[in-house]
């Protein structure tokens, strides 16, 4: 008896007695090089629904199904975009951003987002690539169609050049790196597709959302008229995107006062009740007033698993069984979306003002943006009306003093001041 | 087909030919009424933790404003709007005086404001501390605004909000207040008996919409001792030039669940 | 069976008497097969094991390869196994490939395959013992391995993917969980694994060192061993005094990961945008703790594969082995310095640089015991009569290779030609010549050579032949160009090098070593199939297909249980091959003393 | 009696070894997959170090390898006839000679290069840093030391990837790491370091040539290792001056101002 017989099954041995050698090892070649150099190409790269919104305003699968075609009508796919005129945006830029990293034929380097960008910030520009989960902050989900840092009034978009200022000095204190070394030419490709997504995502949303008010008789299918996609859908997007460049904030120049004396005054509002800037970012300046908000991004995910979370614990004997069965399918539907569409939301911290990080860029213009405008999307209010341009920029210049102000009295907490590694 | 739609889609460019209703001012004008009560025992409204300017916020005696019921169990703050878009206005009901909300006591006062499109909100602060009111709209461009103690800021809508807007304060995550935007003036909120009116509206049939910040849109009330589906919201009621009263409408406590 | 006289102190095996009752089937096949205290099927359980896990080490660096090829572009079965967004593979999933491709070839195929299987199936046979010395810790060798198994398997599954920070395991970026997404579960697992690894390779190498010392057949003196044995034995040296410094450092990482530790954090560091808890510790002293491990572990995968192929060498040359005890004094000084080398892995990590030049000097002085016993191959070839087996090619080859891999060395011992070189491709191509080109074909000589042994039924020649030719033309096609590349500079571990204007024009020969490499990978099947294949249908082996000396080649093939039907008496040293007078061309180290032999010795 | 072919073509597949591999180092300068261009004062040291290596190890190289072929094809057991193979059990000569030679040239090679190595690491030039270098995951945070020449001063110029060095001085880089291990890695000036959290490690070169290069990451540092990408410009003084003041005018800057063209 053969004592080895166990490594190896019966119907093995048959096989292995029947063929010889040689034809196998030639099989399993081909084999193993027919599966290594690729007889099995990976399906087109698509564009990933806004599930948490469909789920929300309770979309049915046609309706689901209707804003998909919809939107590649209007936008086409990830390897092929689209650009109505209406969108201002330069289809060529986008071609050049769009489609799997390829080389075209005279050597330029395409598909610079999927390249450069899809990893953290998704094909779909949701902000939810493969790394995104392991990032602190969460990369920007386009969609949705706020930026944080920019020359506009809070309320507008960001003006090409802001976002150009973005892809080219990284966003410091964020996993945001610079990608000023890719040239310009690429930048403004990567801008404009990024605006592309953006215009995309808003379009998404106000076509689930248009659900809601259609009447009775239109039988749940929104119309597919290019009048009513243009004018009620892309138009108040495209037209917002447009307006951002007529949209930037008017500087006034810093008051004529000794550095000194305007950070002192800047200190003054800065812990008094007016700027009120000591409730979030802390007496301390560490940026540990206020821990409990969440950027708009987060607060929709938090407040959508909340409701979530209270429709699993809601009562259902009251119920009919069709409402029951219904009830369990959105359920599943939304803890779905939950679990693959959306990131565990997330606090946001007031910045720490004495590392000397400023995420919307150093230069006292920028400063002076942030607290006139505040933050888009993030819990930082205007000024703007409520303190002059004057007391704006003393605030900028404490800010810009706190990273070297004496910290002494911050004791045990000095770890927190890394300025010392910017 | 998928493909077939998108070339449809993409390729109709002859405008679809809207049927425009003529715009024909009614004759009569009536005024709605009606009383929304809590079905079930009222439950008392949970005290709000206080723990950012406890010195001043915490005089107030603040609660959790989801839910309130008030005198006869009449429940307020539900929100009752004509969803028609094209309806006839009144030509005496023109906006003129910007709306006022104000950051009192801690609180968002009224608790659910309505503008219409074009009207000046102004947003002020009548508490001695520094509040901010974030405005998440959706169709709007969303704002937040600083508002020192005493201060006050204007903001207006450009068009109207499908689903009432969410006010809050960064500052103090307990304060929450809403914004109900149309584009018309017939929208009303219900007071603490519960009791609503809306005037001058046109006379003939009407679609309304209720809200509750809560129950969201309300999908069952009890008129007349008879469960009637408003699903979304959606009602619709005969306005006489006689007025209109819907009277004491019932809603099931496990709508606010 | 075995009418052994029992001599080992701690041989427990005796045979059992014939069992009265009825057979237990189930029973039986678990104490035969699975938890068998026998040397040699302990040896091929962890062959098959090594194997298996040898198969997947392969895949994952062919994904490494199309990455660096190609990136971005669609990954052919990685991609859709994966569901990688768009059909790419992702940065961190290349970084988890690495570290895996390394970790599992490093901990799972090398050092397992050397001293789990070789170590295991040849020591007792070739001393004449007839088991190991302690057959329950031996046991337990190879069953410590399955919870690295699973800890290292398991990882792939894990959110955040297997471990990511690079065999070497770097910390900061392995202490903390927010620094990498294979810093999470990943990690710990991988800490957990190496730790059962380590566990695993002492539990051996106790077993190694006291069995070579008190188990040795009548007559085997020390300088009667063959070289297996004796690089077996200072291979067990090494790892015991090496393996606890890494054990304990992996348990200092594993609470620096768990429980707050700061070993290796130094105070107030940034990551991942929020600041890190615990300070006070070192990067640097992980480095130093864990290339006090692993430099010598570069000496234990490779010793064992020397002295295999000296044994093979000088059987297929029919020639004794040239300067034998020098090839013993050789294994020993590289042992002995492999112990003070270990800092040349840090010439610029920041320490300090006159420790580098003391490192520099015993690192280029460990290259002296190497090249004598490159000299002493090419003396044993000189002079003999070369059959040009399967297995003796690939120990030609070892010899080939492995003057390449030694010679590259000496460019990464000069400290500043280390700074250009540094972490760069020249590194991986040296140490793939030195453990791929080295070690592996030194294996697979093994394989080939002791396969009759260990199942009674020799290979297919033809076969074999066409396995190492493929292999040797595709593995040099892989990794000879990496030395070039490392001379552009050209870093290890980018998922993307062609963005830098410096590397942007390698991409055509990174296309090329990638398309070799597929070719190695898939000629790998002729081997798998040439195996299992001989394992049923091979030809018969007799007890010495070879006319090999040593005493395993005395016993039954395969042995039986206790190895030697007569207890082997040594007259001699291993390699009397051709010795003058005699008239067959070699003596077995049992063939009792001829007149003329024994004056040929003198 | 076996066939004499097969030694002899297995011997050819053994002589492909010195050949090619000859032939490969021969052949890569042509098509630049050479050791790129040095513009560095100190690079030369580092490669004529390389190439004294490469003609020594070349020298063993060939020669260990034909000697391989050389008794592969000679002792074929097909060439060897009846002839038996010759019993030599080693040689105290020759293990003498072989352990000698190669002791002296590496200790040679060991004592030869200790200078260079401490030109570079050791002896350090007495000046303030040039510039700080922070590294983080994944990107070169650069801070210059504003008009007044110190560090950690509120002028200091803080920029990300572009590093602007002066031609033909001293340059003291004083390297950090904010995060995790990273490697400084300038292939064209020959310099690499590891940034090492918790460290200030002073690096320092001079540059020979004006031109723009790259500046790698060579330290694995996390999935975004490969997108590290710096850039290193060597500049004359006028201009490197120049650069300065204009990107400290940028970081000061109140108004908007139209883009920068040169990013």
């Amino acid at each position: 008896m053969n004592r080895h017989s166990f490594f190896v099954c019966e119907s093995l041995q048959r096989v292995m007695q029947n063929a010889s050698p040689a034809l196998a090892c030639t099989l399993l070649l081909c084999g193993l090089l027919m599966s290594a150099t690729g007889c099995g190409k990976t399906p087109a790269a698509s564009f990933r629904p806004n599930m948490v919104e469909a789920a929300k305003q309770r979309l049915t699968p046609d309706q689901e199904a209707q804003v998909a075609t919809i939107l590649e009508a209007m936008f086409g796919t990830p390897d092929d975009p689209v650009a109505l005129p209406e969108t201002g945006l330069d289809v060529s830029k986008l071609r050049l951003a769009a489609g799997p990293v390829h080389s075209d034929i005279v050597g330029r380097k395409n598909g610079l987002f999927r390249e450069h960008c899809s990893h953290c910030h998704g094909v779909t520009g949701d902000g939810m690539g493969p790394t995104a989960a392991f990032l602190n902050p969460y990369p920007r989900d386009y969609r949705p169609g706020w930026f944080k840092f920019k020359s506009t009034e809070r309320a507008d978009k960001p003006t090409h050049a802001d976002l150009v200022t973005i892809l080219n000095n990284g966003i410091n204190g964020t996993s945001m790196p610079s990608f000023a070394l890719l040239g310009e030419a690429k930048v403004d490709a990567l801008v404009e597709y990024v605006k592309y997504l953006s215009m995309r995502g808003e379009a998404e949303l106000s076509l689930m959302r248009y659900y809601f008010e259609l009447d009775d008789e239109d039988e749940g299918k929104l119309p597919e008229t290019r009048e009513f996609l243009v004018e009620e859908i892309l138009l108040p997007v495209a037209e917002r995107w447009q307006e951002a460049e007529d949209a930037i904030i008017d500087v006034p120049e810093m008051p004529e006062v000794d550095l000194q004396e305007s950070i002192a005054l800047g200190k003054e509002l800065f812990y008094g009740n007016k700027a009120n800037c000591v409730k979030c970012h802390g007496v301390t300046g560490l940026g540990d007033g206020q821990a409990n908000d969440y950027d708009d991004w987060n607060k929709v995910v938090k407040q959508w698993s909340d409701e979530v979370l209270s429709a699993h614990d809601a009562s259902t004997s009251e119920m009919s069984r069709e409402e029951k069965a219904e009830h369990r399918a959105w359920l599943a539907r939304s803890d779905k979306a939950l679990a693959g569409d959306a990131l565990d939301p997330r606090t946001i911290q007031p910045r720490n003002l004495r590392q000397a990080i400023y995420r919307g860029g150093r230069r006292p213009l920028d400063l002076y943006y942030r607290i006139h405008a505040g933050i888009n999307g993030a819990p930082m209010p205007a000024a703007a009306g409520t303190l002059t341009p004057d007391e704006i920029w003393h605030i900028v210049n404490y800010v810009r003093s706190l990273p070297y102000e004496y910290d002494g009295e911050l004791g045990a907490d000095r770890s927190m001041v890394a300025r010392d590694r910017l | 087909m998928p493909t077939s739609n998108v070339r449809r889609i993409g390729l109709s460019f002859a405008a679809a030919l809207l049927l425009t209703p003529a715009s024909v001012f009614a004759a009569e004008w009536g005024t709605l009424t009606g009383r929304f009560v809590f079905g079930g025992d009222a439950p008392a409204a949970p005290k709000l933790t206080v723990d950012k300017d406890v010195d001043v916020c915490s005089k107030f005696d603040l609660v959790n404003e989801e839910l309130v019921v008030g005198e006869g169990k009449g429940v307020a703050n539900i929100v009752i709007f004509v969803r028609d878009k094209n309806v006839d206005v009144h030509p005496d009901l023109k906006a003129t005086e910007p709306v006022v909300l104000d950051n009192l006591g801690c609180r968002f006062f009224p608790h659910v404001a309505f503008v219409q499109v074009g009207q000046d909100m102004v947003i002020k602060n009548s508490d001695p501390v520094g509040h901010n009111s974030n405005v998440a709209t959706l169709k709007n461009p969303a704002s937040n605004t600083l508002i020192p103690a005493g201060g006050e800021t204007k903001i207006s809508f450009r068009s109207d909000e499908a689903v009432p807007a969410a006010v809050t304060c960064n500052i103090h995550p307990w304060m929450k207040g809403w914004v109900v935007v149309r584009d018309n003036p017939y929208a009303a909120v219900t007071g603490e008996d519960g009791s609503f009116t809306i005037e001058k509206l046109p006379a003939g049939e009407l679609e309304l919409q209720l809200w509750h910040e809560k129950a969201g849109y309300l999908d069952t009330i009890v008129i007349g001792g008879k469960k009637t589906d408003v699903k979304r919201g959606r009602m619709d009621v005969e306005i006489k030039a006689s007025g209109t009263d819907l009277g004491e409408m019932v809603l099931d406590a496990s709508v606010f669940k | 069976m075995s009418t052994v006289t029992h001599h080992g102190p701690g041989d427990t095996t005796t045979v059992a008497p014939a069992r009265s009752a009825q057979p237990r089937p189930v029973a039986e096949f678990l104490s035969t097969y699975v938890f068998s205290k026998d040397h040699k099927v302990i040896g091929l359980q962890f062959l098959f094991s090594t194997l298996v896990w040898f198969l997947i080490g392969g895949l994952l660096a062919l994904a490494v390869r199309w990455q660096v090829a190609w990136p971005w572009s669609d990954v052919p079965v990685l991609g859709k196994l994966f569901a990688q967004e768009g059909g790419q593979m992702s940065p961190e999933f290349y970084t988890m490939l690495f570290t895996m491709h390394a970790t599992v070839m490093i901990f799972l195929v090398i050092i397992p395959i050397l001293a789990g299987a070789f170590g295991n199936f040849l020591i007792p046979l070739m001393i004449g013992a007839d088991d190991m010395a302690f057959p329950t810790l031996n046991m337990l060798s190879y069953w410590f391995m399955w919870p690295a198994f699973f800890a290292f398997g398991a990882s792939f599954f894990v959110e955040g993917g297997a471990a990511s920070s690079g065999w070497t395991s770097y910390p900061p970026l392995t202490t903390n969980l927010g620094a990498s997404p294979g810093s999470g579960m990943g990690q710990t697992l991988w800490l957990i694994g190496l730790t059962f690894v380590g566990v695993s390779s002492m539990l051996g190498s106790v077993n190694y060192m006291t069995t070579i010392i008190v188990m040795r057949a009548p007559g085997m003196t020390m300088f009667r061993l063959p070289m297996t044995i004796w690089a077996m034995f200072i291979t067990a040296l090494l790892q015991a005094f090496a393996l606890p410094v890494l054990t304990a450092a992996g348990f200092m990482q594993l609470f620096d990961r768990t429980i707050g530790t700061g070993f290796f954090s130094p105070e107030g560091s940034i990551i991942n945008n929020q600041m890190t808890g615990a300070g006070g510790g070192q990067p640097l002293l992980w480095q130093h703790l864990f290339w006090f491990y692993s430099h010598p572990a570069v000496y234990i995968m490779i010793l064992p594969a020397m002295g295999m192929v000296s044994d093979i060498m000088t059987c297929f040359a029919r020639k004794p082995l040239f300067g034998y005890r020098p090839m013993v004094y050789s294994v020993a000084g590289i042992a002995g310095l492999g112990f003070i080398v270990w800092g040349h892995h840090m010439f610029i990590s920041g320490m300090n640089p006159a420790l580098g030049m003391t490192f520099m000097v015993s690192t280029m002085m460990i290259a002296l015991p190497s090249a004598v016993k490159t000299f002493n191959w090419l003396g044993t070839l000189w002079g003999g009569r070369i059959q040009f087996t399967t297995a003796m090619l690939f120990a030609i080859s070892f010899v080939s290779m492995f003057i390449i891999g030694g010679l590259s060395g000496i460019f990464m011992a000069a400290t500043p030609v280390d700074i250009f070189i540094h972490d760069t491709y020249f590194i991986v191509a040296h140490f793939h010549y030195v453990l791929f080109a080295g070690t592996a074909m030194g294996v697979w000589a093994a394989i080939y050579f002791w396969f009759p042994k260990m199942f009674g039924r020799t290979m297919n020649e033809f076969w074999g032949k066409v396995h190492f030719f493929l292999t040797f033309i595709f593995l040099n096609g892989t990794f000879f160009t990496m030395h070039i590349l490392g001379a552009v500079g050209f870093p290890r571990r980018l998922a993307d090098a062609y963005h830098y204007e410096t590397f942007h024009h390698l991409q055509p020969m990174n296309a090329f070593m990638t398309y070799c490499a597929i070719g190695m990978v898939a000629c790998q099947a002729i081997f798998a199939i040439n195996f299992f294949w001989s394992m049923f249908y091979g030809p018969k082996a007799g007890r010495n297909p070879w006319n090999a000396n040593g005493l395993e080649w005395t016993a039954p093939s395969p042995p039986g249980h206790g190895n030697f039907d007569i207890q082997p008496i040594v007259y001699r040293g291993p390699y009397e091959y051709s010795v003058p007078g005699c008239e067959k061309d070699h003596l077995m180290q049992t063939d009792p003393p001829l007149e003329h032999a024994v004056a040929a010795a003198h | 009696m076996r066939n004499r072919l097969a030694g002899l073509f297995w011997s050819l597949v053994f002589l492909a070894v010195p050949v090619l591999g000859v032939a490969v180092f021969a052949v890569a300068p042509s098509i630049d997959v050479w050791l790129p261009k040095d513009v560095s004062a100190h690079g030369k040291d580092i490669d004529s170090l390389f190439y004294f290596i490469l003609a020594l190890t070349g020298i063993v190289f060939i020669a260990t390898e034909m000697l391989l072929f050389w008794f592969v094809w000679k002792y074929d057991e097909a060439a060897r006839g009846d002839q038996k193979a010759t019993y030599i059990q080693g040689s105290h000569t020759l293990e003498v000679i072989w352990t000698i030679i190669p002791a002296v040239l590496l200790l040679f090679l060991a004592i030869y290069q200790m200078n260079a190595w401490a030109d570079m690491k050791m002896r350090r030039p007495v000046m303030k840093p040039t510039v700080e270098v922070v590294a983080r995951q994944f990107e070169w945070r650069l801070r210059y030391p504003g008009p007044d020449g110190d560090l950690g001063t509120p002028d200091d110029l803080f920029l990300v990837n572009d590093l602007h060095v002066p031609v033909d001085e001293d340059i003291l880089v004083q390297l950090k790491s904010m995060d995790v291990l990273h490697s400084f890695f300038l292939p064209n000036l020959r310099v690499k370091q590891d940034a090492v959290p918790g460290m200030k490690i002073p690096v320092w070169f001079k540059a020979s040539e004006v031109g723009q290069y790259d500046l790698v990451c060579a330290e694995l540092c996390g999935w975004g290792h490969y997108k590290m990408k710096g850039r290193i410009t060597i500049e004359s003084r006028e201009d490197f001056d120049a650069w300065l003041e204009a990107k400290y005018r940028e970081q000061e800057a109140t108004q908007a101002e139209p883009l920068q063209e040169d990013l």
